[in-house]
């Protein structure tokens, strides 16, 4: 008999601060990282504080850790920000299901991320790149409120080493400073300006609903995506990430199980409840 | 059934606010879901009005939607109230909630409701032994401020004095803090934390409510012993001094705990100590928001 | 202090010292300007008082919110004492009268609910009443140490 | 196991409740209290209520505690300890019987059974379920509120009781559904008389007032439709519908504790509050009350069955009795319906 709330204590080898109210947190479970699929998500918890759901950041091609990026906001996240080096977080998980490679195979991939949406973005980003022969031309696009907001930004440079990859980072006007060398703009605004088109492509889009919204138009009506071809994940807010407390639910659609991986297409038969 | 007079007076009251554009929304009772029942009903349009109706099953407290934001957006309102419910109404405009240029006031005269469990059985009759407690010490069958009246054709409940509203009070007062605590540790087990007393009050109307805020947690969200009478406290404290004991709380609790002991309990002290009453004026400052130099002082050293 | 501390220290625990003694923990709220330059007078003048009490500061008896006792009750402390200036002393003028009529209320509400009221206590100690605040601590700690295993309030799991 | 059929006297059932009581069992039935009747443990036979429709809350918390320890856990220096809740649950009260409840409140266990484990395996909700025995006793006449027929079932289905009892004068027909019934009755069966199934009264012709079907088929195409909105101005959101149910199973996780100890709980919770989808961001996808309440009504009558192929309700008409501003389901159920 197993007891499915049960979290597996993971040890916390690195913490990056990734903004002022931004970490990454890299961990290990038994010297190891876990089994997943880039898409899926994890319960994180500090005991004491209560659960909190984060999508998995890290490539799961890379074994020997995984990671997630939080945002300090509330009662939970206060109590993994406490957390140092070396203590225990409490993880549930891999939960939901993920991204279907194989059909992005061959493929031009486009990766769109708003703020901290880029964190699940990251995830199958960097599965690709791992595997970066698989793929056709990279774009990946990825925007924040302001200069000071960019998570990852350590790291840029790393994506930009793969061959045939192109990284745009833009912030929204007003959020840049005097040395910025980026773009300036809302996400969906740079992405229509970009030379990209639907055939043989795939966009992956992560972000807050508005940006979701309107990045989706723009693959759709100006770029020509078919709606089957754009994918993004849900952020809906959960409890258990296992099917049973009612609280993810859109339609006949339980987002912890049936999600948190969408296409345009299968969100549009959604009701409006996200 | 056939619209009595008080049914066909709120009918034209409504009516004329409404045509005239004194109001976008009315707010009133309407026969519910069986002869012993009624129910909330919103009229927007002229032609539902007919639909308006009272009695002594009307046990709701009207004020409560006025908290709502989606009934707020109808901007100038007109409710249908009783002496008790329209007390809410005075707290609120008191405490800023809502203002009273955008409220018309359609007081009834009521001579009390029929306790709602017992309606349901199939009791008809208005006596002192089926309404609340809350009729027993009414002393504002009229409400104390209206736009209109609508007087009632019903007999004036006849006290005999041999019910005690609220005796249980007096018998607590008499106990020991052993056997008071084991009181109420039996009731708030009983408590569900579904927070219907909290929804169903006209006057807890705060956006996000302290069981709600959770940095710090300061109410345990357990629904066991600690949970429970944490919760129960501090609603009561929340609403002592404000409770204008209209009873919703209690008739909305699923599982029976007698929360008027309790909000009664504070009026009672909070007018002995302060001499004030919640709701009977809105040019009254709300009792937390004013002190008096001679306030009392006995308690502290 | 950091976040995480403050947790730490928030965790009561009622000490056994030695067998028959009882060492119950006692939370005092006080505000800035009065109580606590009374009890630092107290301190520097090098009186002696019990050590069962926990100081915790706030800067008026105003922003002591009833929240805070059930709190402190919740975390085990077995009496919680709130003091700040005298009527007319406030430093914000009015925030001891407000406060007053809170707690009256709240106190009331409290042995209503069966709390046993001597283990919640007020009191008005100015700057100068470093001796008052000596009396004040020593009774309160005596009282609460009086009736040890006699807890009624109802915020603790039994 | 086939089902089986007794005769008992009302006599010889009272006889049966207390020798249960005697050997131990923890017998739940409607008793009254506080002006109403709940379910609650009895000592005697003459406790129980039996003629009262239905207890003002259903027996969920047998089920799915209104507070659960998931785990408990205790931090010593670099450790940190965790005891698994389970352990408590299982084993525990298997000798607890459910007597005088009616076949609505029966036909919730088997319908929750199914989101409970659809995919992971909740062992709390299950354990709790395996250990219960459910008597129930058929409904002769449902009220204004009731709708179990449409809603599948009907006042004499034995769905979800082991024992289901039946009222003919002063004596009973026992059906019993499986192994867990029978186990209950074999230490007592002199006290039975067993029959053939011919011998039991057939169900009465329970006349349907709308066709559920046509509901869930309005539910499937109007989700943006103006009803809800208007139709649940008058709903406060208070709960009361959610937390009386005996299908609504949402719950929530919630920590409670400190540096040292603490533990893991999982509480009632409910579809109607604000803060429910509320997310950290400050985005909520159901901002009004009419969002919450079309919830409610798409969870039970479309979404689960779209999942589980049963309707998350079983009509016992709680929502709409215990509702304080008399929102009554049946009623909404219909005008769906007939609007579809």
């Amino acid at each position: 008999m197993e007891n499915i709330y049960l979290p597996k204590l993971a040890e916390i080898k690195e913490i990056i601060q990734e903004t002022a109210d931004t970490k990454t947190i890299r961990l290990t479970i038994d010297g190891g990282g876990i089994d997943f699929l880039p898409g899926q998500f994890g319960e994180f918890s500090f005991m004491g504080e209560g659960e909190s759901t984060f999508g998995l950041s890290s490539s799961p091609l890379r074994k020997e850790f995984f990671e997630f990026s939080f945002r300090y906001s509330g009662r939970a996240t206060s109590g993994i920000n406490s957390l140092n080096q070396g203590d225990k977080i409490a993880f549930r998980g891999p939960y939901g299901n993920y991204f279907d490679t194989s059909k992005m195979k061959g493929k031009n991939l486009v990766f769109v991320g708003g703020g901290i949406g880029m964190a699940p973005v990251k995830s199958i980003m960097e599965y690709c790149l791992d595997q970066r022969d698989d793929y056709g031309k990279i774009t990946i696009l990825y925007g924040a409120r302001s200069v000071n907001d960019l998570l990852y930004k350590n790291i840029f440079d790393e994506w930009k080493k793969y061959k045939d990859t192109e990284l745009i980072v833009t912030v929204d006007p007003g959020g840049e400073t005097s040395d910025w060398t980026g773009k300036v703009g809302f996400v969906p605004t740079i992405l229509e300006q970009l030379p990209l088109k639907g055939e043989n492509s795939i966009a992956i889009v992560c972000g807050p609903p508005i940006m979701i919204k309107f990045a989706l138009k723009s693959l759709e009506e100006k770029m020509g995506f078919d709606k089957a071809d754009i994918i993004t994940t849900l952020e809906n807010r959960m409890k258990c990430g296992l099917g049973k407390c009612g609280r993810c639910n859109v339609g006949s659609v339980y987002v912890c199980k049936d999600g948190p991986v969408f296409t345009a297409k299968e969100l549009e038969s959604l009701p409006n409840d996200f | 059934m056939a619209n009595t007079k008080t049914d066909e007076k709120l009918q034209k009251i409504a009516k004329d606010l409404l045509e005239s554009g004194e109001v976008s929304l009315i707010i009133g009772y309407t026969k519910g879901s069986n002869s012993q029942r009624m129910r909330p009903l919103f009229v927007t349009r002229t032609e539902d009005a007919d639909k308006l109706s009272f009695s002594p099953n009307a046990v709701q407290d009207l004020a409560v939607f006025l908290k709502k934001a989606e009934v707020k957006k109808f901007g100038k309102i007109g409710i249908v109230v009783k002496g008790c419910d329209e007390k809410a109404v005075n707290a609120l405009i008191q405490e800023y909630q809502i203002s009273r240029d955008n409220i018309k006031i359609i007081g009834v005269e009521c001579n009390g409701v029929i306790r709602q469990n017992i309606a349901d059985k199939g009791e008809t009759n208005v006596s002192e032994s089926t309404v609340y407690d809350k009729c027993l010490i009414c002393e504002e069958h009229i409400p104390v401020l209206y736009d209109f009246l609508v007087e009632s054709e019903e007999p004036k409940l006849v006290l005999s004095g041999k019910v005690k509203p609220y005796s249980e009070i007096a018998r607590l007062e008499s106990m020991s803090s052993e056997e008071k605590n084991a009181f109420w540790a039996n009731e708030f087990d009983k408590c569900i934390k579904c927070y219907a007393c909290r929804q169903a009050c006209p006057l807890c109307y705060c956006s996000r409510c302290i069981v709600e805020k959770n940095t710090p947690q300061w109410i345990d969200t357990n629904s066991e012993e600690t949970g429970n009478a944490q919760w129960n406290l501090i609603r009561a404290y929340h609403l002592s001094g404000r409770c204008i004991g209209c009873g919703e709380c209690e008739r909305a609790c699923p599982v029976n705990i007698p929360l008027m002991l309790i909000n009664e309990k504070m009026a009672i002290d909070v007018y002995n100590m302060f001499g004030y009453k919640s709701g009977l004026d809105i040019n009254a400052k709300p009792v937390f928001g004013v002190f008096s130099e001679n306030d009392f002082n006995d308690f502290i050293k | 202090m950091e976040d995480k501390d403050l947790k730490k220290e928030n965790h009561v625990d009622v000490k056994v010292a030695e067998a028959g003694s009882y060492d119950p923990r006692i939370i005092a709220f006080v505000c800035n300007w009065c109580t606590y330059s009374g009890a630092d007078l107290a301190g520097t003048s090098r009186m002696k008082y019990s050590d069962n009490v926990r100081v915790i500061k706030l800067p008026c008896t105003g922003r002591i919110d009833p929240l805070f006792i059930v709190e402190a009750f919740k975390k085990g402390a077995k009496g919680v004492l709130v003091s700040g200036c005298h009527p007319g002393d406030c430093h914000y003028t009015s925030g001891n009268y407000h406060s007053r009529r809170k707690y009256a209320t709240f106190r009331d509400l409290l042995g209503y609910f069966g709390v046993d009221l001597d283990r919640v206590e007020f009191s008005w100690v100015s700057a100068s009443e470093g001796n008052k605040w000596v009396s004040v601590i020593n009774e309160f700690t005596d009282k609460i140490k009086s009736m040890p295993g006699k807890s009624t309030d109802i915020f603790t799991k039994k | 196991m086939e089902e089986k059929y007794f005769e008992i006297s009302g006599e010889n059932l009272k006889s049966f409740i207390e020798r249960i009581i005697a050997d131990d069992f923890e017998v739940i039935a409607p008793i009254d209290k506080d002006g109403d009747t709940f379910y609650g443990k009895i000592n005697r036979f003459e406790e129980a209520n039996l003629d009262i429709l239905l207890p003002k809350m259903s027996y969920k918390e047998y089920l799915l505690p209104k507070t659960e320890t998931l785990f408990e856990y205790s931090f010593s220096g670099v450790n940190t300890d965790i005891k698994d809740g389970l352990e408590s649950v299982a084993g525990a009260n298997q000798k607890r019987v459910i007597f005088g409840g009616r076949p609505c409140d029966a036909g919730a266990g088997p319908i929750m059974e199914k989101v409970f484990n659809w995919d992971f395996k909740d062992e709390f909700f299950n354990e709790r379920f395996k250990n219960l025995t459910i008597v129930s006793i058929a409904c002769e006449k449902p009220d204004n509120y009731c709708f179990c027929t449409e809603m599948q079932l009907s006042p004499e289905s034995s769905y979800g009781s082991d024992v289901l009892l039946k009222k003919a004068g002063d004596k009973y027909f026992a059906i019993v559904t499986g192994e867990k019934g029978l186990n209950l009755i074999k230490p007592y069966i002199n006290l039975f008389k067993e029959i053939t199934k011919d011998k039991v009264p057939a169900e009465n012709d329970w006349k349907k007032l709308f066709e559920i079907e046509k509901t869930k088929s309005f539910l499937d195409k109007n989700f943006e439709h103006n009803y809800f909105q208007q139709r649940f101005l008058s709903c406060i959101g208070c709960g009361v519908c959610t937390y009386t149910c005996p299908t609504c199973h949402c719950f929530d996780i919630q920590d409670e504790g400190n540096l040292k100890e603490g533990r893991r709980i999982r509480n009632w919770d409910s579809c109607q509050f604000g803060i429910f989808t509320l997310h950290t961001s400050g985005h909520n996808p159901r901002v009004t009350q009419g969002d919450r309440y079309r919830q409610r009504l798409m969870h039970k009558f479309k979404i689960y069955s779209e999942k589980f192929d049963k309707y998350l309700c079983v009509g016992c008409g709680r929502c709409s009795r215990n509702c304080p501003e008399d929102i009554d389901i049946k009623e909404v159920a219909k005008d769906l319906a007939d609007m579809a």
